[in-house]
Order: structure tokens, then C-alpha cells, then sequence
């Protein structure tokens, strides 16, 4: 499947409102546009930082599968992702994902794929910090089994 | 040869990254991991665990994959991204 | 459950930007924002209008009815649902749906849910007109059963 | 009472809304189908459709629906949204 696809890594803030934009622009024809924006939450308020690091090679070869796998199970028009690393404060964004298609419940489920995918199966690490001490955020058993449900 | 360690084996590693001799006698994944871990056994423990990953040269490779034309080999705990 | 919920429905060109952008800083430190946008496909470009009608008042209540719903079934923070009526062209925005929670898969299954609801379970009706003639655009058999999986 | 027709039913009323005297002798949403339809034997089929759906006063109601209290009653056709 010939999707039109972009991949982005970087540690700068993502610019949510030009990705949004200009993605909903370039897909101004197709039926359905889904936008999936994935946030620091403030689970400790005014004293979280969240670090992340990926392993940049391998983790852009992971997404351009993800996005090969996704466009072999449903029609899709046109697929972004954006993903974060670096140090990053509650409200911060950690992913952008579009996913448009002709019809909704393509770029739906191809949205709800990638994540569950990006959530547990590419090179990326967060270390949570705050005033309860710091860990590296670990898969919970959900994320694995959300992934299972696609095979 | 780089090797590379993520998350909390960079941690327990002390370092990103380390470099092995191009000439030592070593051939697969698994002997690098106790190489690196030089006697340390909670980072031997951790590079060696089951949810430990690894790559050559960027790609996913088995613990029992040769280091034949490896010239970077990650270690990389259960990721979570997203 | 209390979610945040804001409807409208109206016969003026749908602000995406705008909506996306607010909905998105609402919910600023939700771990999940998805947003949903239908536009009008280009399906005989240069000479399709789509006319939308709609019964407003069963209208916003079943709309709000989709939202208790989605809201008893999944852990979801806000939603906003705006519908578009009256005459659009091909990339002019049908819908947009906000969907935010803590974990990514209770917005993105909500969004989904709404969005098969919004198809078959509320008084709208669409007319398209193009050189090839005009119809009343009826729902496909798949968005029965779409629906239907939710049961 | 008022009665109201959406898309295709509308189409066929060749009205969007049509006005029923309060005192007439009807009880049900299918007899008032049957009286709006007036003898149009295409619109009274499409009214009467399994696919068609009634409200009164805004709430969904089953063709075997009392009028009672109806101030405003709609024949829908399938819906197509979002």
C-alpha cells in the first residue's frame, strides 16, 4: 500500500498546532482525519519531569514497520508521527500520530494500532522524576495485551 | 565494536556507550553481554534478563545471534514509549 | 460519570483549528486527546454538493445519550461533538470529535463508538448532488454493522 | 399538531411541515401517517417503511405510539451522519 507517510523524532517541543494543521491540510479530500496527541499527565503537580531517550535508528525502523503493517490491514490514505524525547513537564506533548483514510474506521483502528504498537514495541524509555524519587516508567501488562489483540 | 545501553542498563552500566576491541574472541551476543558486564552481577543479571532486547547494528538481534560484522550492539530494556 | 461535554450543531463552515486547538489546551494534562474530523470527499471533483439536514433537538439528545453512553463504557475526561448542517463541499468538515482521557485507549474506543453512533443513531440526513444526479445518501450496510459491535 | 418530514419524506410530503387540527379522531403515529399521506400511495409507503422512525415531541416513539400530548410528531428516514 503506497501511504503517504512521515516520521519525525526529535527533542524539541512538537508544534501541535502546525502538525495538526497542516496535516489536516494536506488530507482536506479524505473522508476522515484522526488525530491522536498523546500528553504529560500532572500526576504528581508542579514537581514531574519525564525524560525520555530512543535508540533513534532503530526506532524510526520499528514506526516505518508499524506504518507498513497498518497500511496492509486497512485503507489509508496518509499517516504522521511525531514522537518526543528529552526532558518534558506535565502538559507537555509525547506524540502526535495522523492517520487519514477514506472512510472512519480505517484511520480509527490504524490510529488505535500505531499507538499500542509505539506504546510497547519501539526503542523509547521514560524516567519519571518527582518529589516520591524517580523510575523508569515500565509497560504495564494492558499495554502488552492491547498489543496481543492485533495478532 | 560500540556497545550501547538504554534506560536503566545505561544506568547500571555506568555509561551510553562502551567500546570493545575489534580483535577480541568473542561471538555472539550473549558472550558480549557477560564481557561488558565484567564481573558486575547486577548488570550481568539485567543485560541477560529475559526482557533485556538487542540489535546489531540496528536491527533486533537474538541473544544467540554472532557478532559477524557487528561494528554497534544495543542492549535495551522493555520499552515504553508513546 | 461527570464528563465534560460540549455539543453544537450548526450550519456554519466548522472552525477546526480553532476547535482542536481549544479542545487540546482544555485538556492540556490528559494523557489522550484524539480528535476526529469528517470532511466532505472529493468523490466527483469540481461539481458535488452535499446537503445536511437534521432534526436538532432528537439531534442533541442523541448525541448527548452517545455521550452518557461512551462516558459509562470507557474512563473519559471531556468531549466535544460539533455537527455541521445545511449546504458543503468537497473539504468542507462534516464533524469534528474531541475525545480526551488518561490512557489512550479509552478516548480512542470512545472516539470510535461516537463516531458509529453519530452514522446510523442520530436524525441526520444527507443529500448529495453531482452531474451524475442527486440521492439521499443511506448507510452502508457496514455502519449497521459497526454499530452493532458494540453490543 | 404539527407534523414534520425529513429528506426523502420530505421530498414526497413536497412539505417540511404540515399542520394537523388538534380535534381530529386520530390516536396512533400510523394513523397519522395514514391521514398526512392523504391518499399518496408512494409517501404513505415510505412514512409507513419498517426503516421509518417517529418521534413525538422530539422523543423516539413506535408507530403504535398514542398521540396523546403530541404537539409535534417527525417521520425520519434512515439516518446518515458524521
Amino acid at each position: 500500500m503506497a501511504v503517504a507517510s512521515k516520521i519525525a523524532i526529535s527533542d524539541a517541543n512538537l508544534n501541535i498546532d502546525e502538525l495538526s494543521g497542516a496535516f489536516r491540510r494536506e488530507n482536506k479530500f479524505a473522508g476522515a482525519v484522526v488525530i491522536f496527541v498523546g500528553n504529560v499527565r500532572d500526576d504528581h503537580p508542579g514537581d514531574l519531569t519525564l525524560t525520555l531517550e530512543c535508540y533513534e535508528p532503530l526506532a524510526l525502523d520499528c514506526i516505518n514497520m508499524f506504518i507498513r503493517e497498518a497500511s496492509s490491514r486497512w485503507d489509508l490514505l496518509s499517516i504522521t508521527i511525531h514522537h518526543r524525547t528529552g526532558k518534558l513537564v506535565p502538559g507537555d506533548e509525547i506524540v502526535f500520530v495522523g492517520v487519514a483514510s477514506a472512510h472512519r474506521r480505517d484511520a480509527l483502528f490504524a490510529a488505535q494500532f500505531l499507538m499500542d504498537y509505539l506504546k510497547s514495541d519501539a526503542p523509547f524509555w521514560k524516567k519519571q522524576t518527582s518529589c516520591a524519587g524517580s523510575h523508569w516508567v515500565m509497560p504495564r501488562a494492558v499495554d502488552y495485551q492491547d498489543k496481543k489483540s492485533w495478532n | 565494536m560500540r556497545v550501547l545501553f538504554f534506560g536503566n542498563l545505561r544506568e547500571l552500566a555506568g555509561t551510553a556507550e562502551t567500546s570493545v576491541p575489534a580483535d577480541i574472541e568473542i561471538t555472539t551476543v550473549q558472550e558480549l553481554a557477560e564481557y561488558v558486564a565484567n564481573g558486575k552481577s547486577e548488570l550481568q543479571a539485567a543485560l541477560c534478563a529475559e526482557t533485556t532486547k538487542a540489535a546489531i547494528n540496528a536491527k533486533f538481534a537474538d541473544f544467540s545471534s554472532s557478532l559477524n560484522g557487528a561494528d554497534e550492539v544495543a542492549f535495551m530494556p522493555p520499552f515504553s514509549g508513546g
